[in-house]
């Protein structure tokens, strides 16, 4: 008799186990149906990254092709080839070349940078932001704006941070 | 077993049932989520991917080819080599970096203080100039504090540049020491690079364990690489009719290396667009991707990638039809509006943006099938927006009596095609819907009488010349070579010339057993006599020329058709159609009847004649009598054909045709009158579109020009705007091919039909238009243009003369100025030599051995190139200076030297003799040439002396030469 | 026997009585029978403690802020009657309530009943906690409390946006940036820069937490919809349904608080 | 005098006075609990409000963002029902020193009354005056509406929500993954628990301050200091770059103000070992991390032993109070952790504010490189 309830018992247990197991699986596989649902596969927002060119095309200097739209200076200089954000870090206004000082000054409240984007005068807190750089199997410049290094946070040495031409 | 009170189930069956349900539902939600996640275009990604890894693995291994491996072996040699240098001189730079890690700090704290100093010298400034300007007395203070702060701040600036300064040497020491090394390395990158990239990118494509777990199902929303990619349009629009919404094509899903070179010969959808770079999708090409979109051109739902049918591809034929079917279980497209233009007729989108443009560029079948549109004189019965300044496209028969015989033409109009099997005047009759003998009898009556009205209402034209026999083969010589294949296609015409694919004028063939001979002679002397709007030019043919091509023409003969007896008019039948199907339309059938009896039996025949032509529309194409100018063609209007419904296309029985829009396109060109097949009809209201006998090629190309007129909307900004010169440019354009320019220039690359006849020596043929705007003065293009003279006397070929109306000329060179972006207006090239610049193009002008060719106007011998006296009035000086520097890049064919190669070279380079001319500068140089040409024709008395002179300088250098060759000997 | 007034005879139809089947609460049992009887108003007790009706006590924070939570529904739903959530027109729509909607002055009673709701939510909560009303056997009920005032602070957050205008993405661009920061599930967070496999990063602008909340990486059109939805549909449900189960906790709780 | 009130406005000084003045409250509650005061409290109220609208520059900076009517309701409101709690309370006390009930357990107001029409008349009148109230509001004061959304261009300063302005403030001495997610998750977090931890029983039901008075200070310094006014902080006193602006200054977008902050491990490596920032990040900020450890784990191991005592108020609250050993073995540990965690992160906040204003403290634990910074 007492054996036959354990087993009972064990049926029963086993049974609702694998009842509550299942329905909590589905239960939560519904939940996560949500979760899922709410991360779009196609995002409509403009294009965080483009095909600047090969190496070879740029001189060594500030080159300003891409400035006006992608909002981008490509920058080369000592083998390096960099991707220069075009947005003062003070307010977000956009700094004009000067190609015969040979730095970036902000027409609204006068920061001044280096070619290189290391900020030297004016209010600017820090220097300009750099794209990621990287080179496609032909040998084009891709330029992703989608990731940021910051010279402040020691992130321009990063290899991502440049291209060695 | 025994219940429990109060309970109606028992628990353990309710746990079991609880289990069997949830597990059910567990299935569902998985099932759910897979069926999410499976996607066709998913699996053709990853064969994307393996196909890519597959040409990148080629490409690595060409590569490898390239690499010189002993090169390779020597770059590493010597780094390892400078590897071990540095090695040795390990010592030294670690005394460097330590040197430098202690600069780093002090760098690093003195940046901190500067900091401090400078925000505090900026705080106390503002300050300072704020309470200065409200004159508190604490400016004063914070003036000071100011001074203070900013002179630490500067102090500390130059401590920090000293150690910069330091820094900055440091670092160049630790350069040095491995400088070499970074070279060496360098030099490897350069010969590893492209291989090196290759391997980088394969290595992306590399299906890894993590490849697996970025696109398994749910978290694939992280950073899947199997992706929906999509482009979406700012000016190009889906119409859904209460707004336009930006198109969002994403094509680029499946066809992943549409814009990639190097898959070209991948089957689809991994193939790469055809003219990749120059006419679509490539970055430089006229139509980027990613500004242009793909179903812009090719239409079809581009937005939707659900399966193989959701984006509506349509295919080209019934064979692709069914291969779809097999592979991809295609549909036809349901319930949507435009899908997939045939990929056979993409070029009708072209006209989507390039409205008002005769001629596409980059559209060749488009091209074609307007032309054959414009030839066949479609749009006489068809209106179409952008066609209108054409004039009728059949000839006026307004004085056709002096032309043709009655005879001939009602054989002719009963079928044009026994007459000449390529005529372009369509068959009307002994169609499909109209050969039963009850309406043979009918038609023949009919024919029977618009040739009697046409006859009767045409006046007669006086020929103004008498045929005279002439040589025939001198006649066919000069058929051959003056320019008439550039629009006719002639019987009997030999090799080269009857390769000219020539559609402007009729072929011709049996002329003998068509017209009169006095008619033929005055016509070919001077068309315009007998048809004041007549585009068949002039080509100044004298008289014995005209009747030798005339005694050619005339012996062109049908005798078949000239024996053919017409059947009379059976005037019971005459009567009964014009009683039946006219008179009693409105009028009960008494009244018509007396109608019909108050006529004489002339007026019944022409009246019938006059109704006939009104229903065949004759009038849309030829010029008659009794027909105001202006009444509406006969046909419908071609605007908007190609996004008409498809469901407003009659299909009548032929259920074999697939209900689509080309396909009726098709199926109608091919024969018109098939929508009556199996449709019981009365004879009145037989299908009336004539059959033209087109071939599968014309019609083909014909369809695509028809769904080119489409009337979707394209917003401003996504087509092609013209600006002001370039507007007028196209009115020129029109002009151009009204009067078939192209038939014989190549005008920036479009048309030069007539070049098949020359194929073996172009600059014998009529020549290439390139950047003819910018080649000449448009004062004396106009004057050219309407008082021939030839530039090129040697030629056989000849310039024709055109009656242009008033304006066209003027169109025509605002035309060729506006697509070379210059000007209508020249400063008149005047000529100032510099010092020594004339006798170095003296020189010149005799080492090229200019007059070689350039012979007109100097010795006269076989010439080869155009007059150069005419250049200085007739040229620009700026594409003289063009010319020189590179000729053959303006036009292919040409026999003149490229004396400066391209301007990189100097002349002396080409012939010794004229080394150290003007400095050797090839510029210099161009520019007293280009001097010298303009001063040949200036005056001509300026002429003669520079002809006497060079006749001196001939003698001298002569003499000269001989002194050489003397002193040689020696 | 007195004449039957005209109120009394009217509160004899039938019509009356099938609707609110008691006579006036001028006696006991009616008085009784009005509360129990009515949906509206029978989540009040039938009778209750003095102090609970006493504003001294209660200032009545509770009952206004869900008296402002209806009448932000009312007008929050007429609002929805001339506002379209797209970048294209929301903005044209607000001016149009400003300009030319009749009545468009019920975006003010929205906006402002919006503020009035934070505050009378917190001084609700400060009255609770001044009179140690969460204490047992009340504070699973404070917990409700709480969380709908966060839920009343978040309805207010999503609304800010749908003006569309400078204020409004501004506010949203500062407040979202927050998300961003989450540990491990945002991408300017830390612990962020962990979450990554070579080239697969898990955590960044395009799948974070910021990511779902916006539904993009900027406050664009996508986010404006996706705060139109929870600022419409689903914090609204969430706060019904939390509100019913505050009352009926009230309820169940011995009513509205008083010394033990 | 508003030259005095821009000086002195700025949080360095007036946190520090709030911090005071809350002092004295508590400590003089008796006298913060009369009719007088409450009177004097509301027209000093009333009156301050008047003067600074008299100000054209306050009421410009005030309506730069008219969101903000709010605040005047909502620091009326608060002056008001914080002297009215704190009277009530103070005369229940009153009545207990004296042996009596509180007010609302006397018989009379024990006494149950019907819903019909007592309680629901009460309410219909509240919700009638709600909706005068609020039509009132609406017809006075326009909903704000600036211009049309541009994401390319900032205004400057970049608000939050006015309810939001107290944790913006925040930002500016923590790094946003505190301030903007950990601490607001702990405030939630903190609310929810506190019937959990408060485990006095008594004043249950009624108005009330030395029988809670532990519970009543640390809820009021929350609620008054560390909430309300940051929030007043953040929409009166932040201008443009969300610098510091006196009441009567104008917003000048070009104002400087000298910040020049520096990490503990600078202040350790640099500053006083002299040596460069080591490269290693643990070793580099090994002493923050240190601070940290000990500042949440140590300290409170420390204070359950006893180390201090102090007298007076302070000395109720730390003597008696949750420092000591009593409290630990009143709560046990589980409540006793929660509730010092919790005690301890809200004092971060005033710590790091004072670390700021005395030391130019950046961060405590500055890991750029986990962005995880403290």
């Amino acid at each position: 008799m007492s054996k036959r309830t354990t087993l009972n018992r064990r049926e029963f247990f086993s049974f609702l186990s694998v009842g509550w197991i299942a329905f909590a699986a589905a239960a939560g596989g519904m939940a996560s149906l949500i979760f899922r649902f709410l991360y779009p596969n196609v995002v409509f927002e403009p294009a965080m990254d483009f095909v600047a060119g090969r190496p070879d095309d740029f001189d060594d200097g500030v080159d300003e092709r891409w400035k006006n739209v992608y909002g981008v200076w490509v920058y080369k200089n000592e083998g390096k080839l960099v991707a220069l954000s075009n947005i003062c870090t003070h307010l977000g206004c956009v700094p004009t070349w000067l190609p015969a000082e040979r730095k970036f000054k902000c027409p609204c409240h006068g920061s001044g940078y280096y070619a290189n984007g290391i900020n030297f005068e004016g209010p600017a807190p820090r220097p300009l932001e750099r794209y990621k750089v990287n080179l496609d199997a032909s040998g084009q410049i891709i330029v992703d704006k989608t990731k940021v290094f910051r010279y402040e946070k020691g992130e321009w040495t990063h290899p991502d941070s440049f291209i060695v031409v | 077993m025994k219940r429990e009170p109060g309970m109606h189930y028992n628990t353990k069956t309710l746990n079991k049932v609880f289990a069997f349900v949830a597990v059910l539902f567990l299935i569902a939600t998985l099932w759910m989520f897979l069926d999410d996640y499976i996607r066709p275009w998913k699996a053709i990604q990853v064969k994307a991917l393996e196909i890519e890894q597959k040409v990148l693995a080629e490409r690595i291994a060409e590569e490898n080819k390239n690499i010189n491996q002993e090169d390779l072996a020597a770059i590493k040699a010597k780094i390892d080599s400078a590897e071990k240098e540095i090695e040795g001189r390990k010592k030294e730079i670690q005394s460097i970096e330590k040197e430098l890690s202690l600069l780093d700090k002090k760098i690093y704290a003195q940046n901190m203080t500067n900091g401090i100093h400078g925000s505090k010298s900026g705080e106390y400034q503002f300050q300072y100039e704020h309470y200065h300007m409200h004159h508190d007395k604490r400016a004063d203070k914070y003036k000071a504090l100011m001074i203070e702060a900013k002179k630490r701040f500067a102090e500390g600036k130059d401590d920090l540049k000293t150690y910069q300064l330091e820094q900055s040497q440091l670092n160049k020491k630790l350069k040095k020491i491995t400088s070499k090394k970074s070279e060496f390395e360098k030099e490897l990158s350069k010969l590893t690079g492209a291989k090196d990239r290759l391997i980088f990118a394969k290595s992306k494509t590399e299906k890894t364990p993590i490849w697996f777990l970025r696109n398994s199902p749910f978290i694939d929303y992280l950073d899947p690489t199997l992706k929906i990619e999509q482009i979406v349009l700012d000016n190009i629009t889906d119409d859904r009719y209460f707004v336009q919404t930006k198109k969002v094509d994403r094509c680029i899903t499946c066809h992943k290396f549409i814009d990639k070179e190097g898959y070209e010969d991948q089957e689809n959808p991994y193939k790469t667009h055809p003219r990749v770079n120059e006419l679509a999708v490539g970055r430089n090409s006229a139509h980027p991707m990613k500004k242009f979109g793909c179903t812009g051109c090719h239409g079809g739902e581009g937005h939707r990638v659900f399966d193989f049918s959701a984006p509506a591809h349509m295919p080209q034929n019934a064979e692709q039809e069914k291969e779809w079917k097999k592979k991809y279980h295609w549909h036809e497209p349901h319930k949507i509006p435009e899908p997939m233009l045939p990929l056979q007729y993409t070029e009708a989108s072209c006209v989507k943006c390039h409205s008002g443009e005769e001629r596409i560029g980059l559209s060749q079948k488009l091209n074609k099938g307007r032309k054959l549109l414009e030839n066949y004189g479609c749009y006489g019965c068809h209106k179409a927006d952008g066609w209108e300044h054409l004039k009728k496209p059949g000839p006026s028969l307004t004085k056709i009596n002096s032309k043709v015989s009655l005879e001939f033409m009602k054989n002719w109009i009963w079928s044009p095609h026994t007459f000449n099997p390529n005529s372009r005047m369509p068959a009307f009759f002994g169609q499909s819907n109209n050969s039963k003998p009850e309406f043979m009898i009918k038609n023949i009556a009919e024919v029977n009488a618009m040739a009697e009205y046409i006859h009767e209402k045409s006046k007669t034209s006086n020929a103004f010349a008498k045929y005279e026999q002439g040589n025939a083969e001198k006649g066919k010589e000069l058929i051959q070579t003056v320019g008439c294949i550039a629009c006719h296609q002639i019987e009997g015409i030999d090799e080269p010339y009857n390769k000219v694919n020539s559609l402007k004028g009729p072929y011709l063939t049996g002329t003998g057993s068509k017209v009169d001979a006095n008619w033929l002679v005055s016509w070919l002397i001077k068309p315009s006599h007998y048809q004041k709007d007549t585009v068949m030019p002039s080509f100044r043919l004298s008289k014995s020329e005209a009747n030798d091509i005339a005694t050619y023409l005339l012996g062109l003969k049908n005798p078949k058709f000239e024996g053919l007896k017409f059947e009379p008019l059976n005037k019971t039948v005459r009567d009964e159609i014009l009683v039946g199907d006219y008179f009693s339309q409105f009028d009960p059938e008494k009244s018509a009847r007396a109608k019909l009896n108050s006529m004489s039996d002339r007026e019944r025949t022409l009246e019938l004649g006059r109704l006939s032509i009104g229903k065949y529309g004759c009038y849309s194409c030829h010029t008659i009598e009794g027909f105001a100018e202006d009444r509406p063609p006969i046909g419908p209007e071609w605007n908007g054909i190609g996004s008409k419904f498809v469901h407003q296309f009659g299909f009548g029985q032929q259920h074999h045709i697939p209900h689509r829009r080309d396909a009726w396109m098709y199926a109608h060109l091919e024969n018109p009158r098939r929508w009556d097949i199996g449709v019981p009809k009365p004879f009145k209201d037989l299908n009336r579109m004539p059959n033209f006998y087109l071939n599968k090629e014309e019609i083909d190309a014909m369809t695509t020009a028809l769904l080119g007129f489409n009337a979707q909307f394209i917003p401003m900004a996504g087509k092609k705007n013209h600006d002001a010169a370039g507007k007028l440019a196209l009115e020129g354009m029109k002009v151009a091919n009204k009067y078939n320019c192209y038939g014989c220039h190549k005008i920036d690359g479009m048309g030069g039909d007539i070049g098949a006849a020359y194929s073996d020596d172009l600059n014998a043929g009529p020549p290439w238009l390139v950047d003819q705007g910018h080649r000449v003065n448009p004062d004396w293009f106009q004057n050219f243009l309407q008082n021939i003279s030839p530039i090129r006397p040697y030629l056989q070929v000849r310039m024709p003369s055109f009656d242009y109306l008033p304006g066209e000329v003027d169109k025509l060179i605002t035309y060729f100025n506006a697509s070379s972006g210059v000007s209508n207006y020249i400063n008149k090239p005047k000529v100032v030599w510099e010092a020594g610049e004339k006798e170095a193009a003296r020189k010149m002008w005799d080492g090229f051995a200019c007059v070689s060719c350039h012979s007109i106007g100097f010795n006269n011998e076989e010439a080869q190139g155009p007059n150069l006296h005419k250049a200085a009035s007739r040229l620009r000086p700026t594409w003289i200076k063009k010319w020189l520097k590179n000729p053959l890049a303006i036009q292919l064919y040409t026999p003149m030297p490229d004396f400066w190669e391209g301007g990189t070279k100097a002349a002396k380079e080409y012939d010794e003799s004229l080394a150290g001319l003007l400095g050797d500068d090839p510029e210099r140089q161009m520019n007293a040439m280009v001097k010298y040409v303009l001063s040949l024709g200036n005056v001509k008395t300026e002429m003669k002396k520079i002809e006497s002179a060079a006749q001196a300088q001939k003698a001298n250098t002569e003499t000269a030469k001989k002194e050489d060759k003397t002193e040689d000997k020696k | 026997m007195a004449k039957d007034s005209f109120a009394q005879k009217v509160a004899k139809t039938q019509v009356w009585k099938s609707i609110f089947r008691h006579g006036p609460p001028d006696n006991a049992r009616n008085r009784a029978a009005v509360i129990a009887g009515n949906v509206f108003l029978h989540l009040h007790p039938i009778k209750l403690k003095k102090s609970g009706v006493q504003l001294g006590y209660t200032w009545c924070m509770g009952g206004l802020t869900f008296f402002v939570f209806l009448a932000l529904a009312v007008t929050g739903i007429l609002l929805m009657f001339y506002y379209r959530p797209t970048a294209e027109y929301a903005y044209n729509d607000v001016i149009a309530l400003r300009e030319h909607v009749p009545l468009g002055i019920m975006r003010e009673l929205h906006r402002w009943g919006a503020h009035a709701m934070v505050i009378t939510v917190w001084l609700h909560m400060f009255r609770v906690f001044m009179t140690g009303s969460y204490k047992p056997p009340r504070e699973f009920n404070w917990g409700v409390g709480v969380i709908l005032l966060v839920l009343t602070l978040l309805l207010s957050f999503t609304g800010y946006l749908l003006p569309w205008d400078q204020l409004a993405i501004w506010a949203i661009t500062v407040g979202s940036n927050m998300a961003k920061a989450t540990p491990f599930a945002g991408h300017g967070g830390p612990g962020a820069m962990l979450a990554k496999i070579g080239d697969f990063v898990m955590v960044s602008d395009k799948n974070d937490v910021r990511f779902q909340l916006l539904g993009g990486r900027f406050v664009g059109e996508a986010a404006l919809l996706r705060f139109y939805i929870l600022h419409c549909v689903f914090i609204p449900v969430v706060v019904s349904v939390l509100i019913a189960v505050h009352f009926w906790r009230v309820r169940k709780d011995g009513g509205i608080s008083a010394p033990l | 005098m508003k030259e005095f009130f821009n000086i002195y406005t700025d949080p360095v000084y007036s946190f520090t006075f709030v911090c005071i003045a809350f002092f004295f409250m508590i400590k003089y509650v008796d006298l913060v609990a009369t009719k007088k005061f409450g009177i004097g409290l509301m027209i000093g109220t009333v009156v301050m409000f008047v003067l600074c609208f008299m100000d054209p520059v306050f009421s410009a900076n005030f309506y730069m963002t008219n969101d903000n009517v709010p605040i005047i309701f909502l620091v009326l409101l608060l002056a008001w029902t914080t002297w009215f709690a704190l009277y009530k309370g103070v005369n229940n006390d009153r009545r207990m020193a004296q042996g009596l009930p509180p007010i609302e357990a006397t018989p009379e107001n024990r006494e149950k009354v019907w819903a019909w029409p007592n309680l629901v008349y009460t309410e219909l009148f509240a919700i009638i005056l709600g909706t005068v109230f609020l039509i009132g509001w609406a017809v006075f004061f326009k909903a704000p509406l600036e211009e049309p959304a541009n994401p390319t261009w900032a205004p400057n300063p970049a608000k939050a929500p006015w309810y939001f302005l107290g944790l913006q403030e925040m930002l500016v001495y923590f790094d946003p993954w505190l301030a903007g997610v950990l601490l607001p998750g702990l405030i939630v977090v903190g609310l929810i628990a506190i019937p959990y931890i408060d485990v006095n029983p008594k004043g249950n039901g009624y108005y009330t301050f030395r029988e809670r008075k532990f519970a009543i200070i640390v809820y009021l310094f929350c609620w008054l200091v560390l909430w309300n006014f940051l929030i007043i902080i953040g929409t009166v006193f932040r201008g443009p770059n969300w610098s510091f602006y006196g009441p009567f200054e104008v917003w000048d977008t070009h104002k400087v103000i000298a910040a020049n902050n520096v990490n503990i491990s600078e202040m350790l490596w640099i500053n006083t070992l002299g040596v460069k920032l080591p490269s290693n990040i643990l070793v580099r900020e090994i002493a923050g991390i240190l601070m940290t450890l000990a500042y949440l784990v140590l300290f409170p191991l420390f204070l359950t032993k006893k180390l201090f005592n102090f007298k007076g108020t302070f000395g109720a609250i730390f003597n008696g109070g949750f420092l000591g050993k009593r409290y630990l073995q009143r709560l046990g540990w589980a409540r006793y952790s929660i509730l010092i965690f919790l005690v301890l992160m809200t004092l971060t906040l005033p710590i790091k504010m004072y670390l700021r204003w005395l030391i130019n403290l950046k961060y405590i634990v500055f890991m750029p490189e986990f962005e995880f910074n403290i």
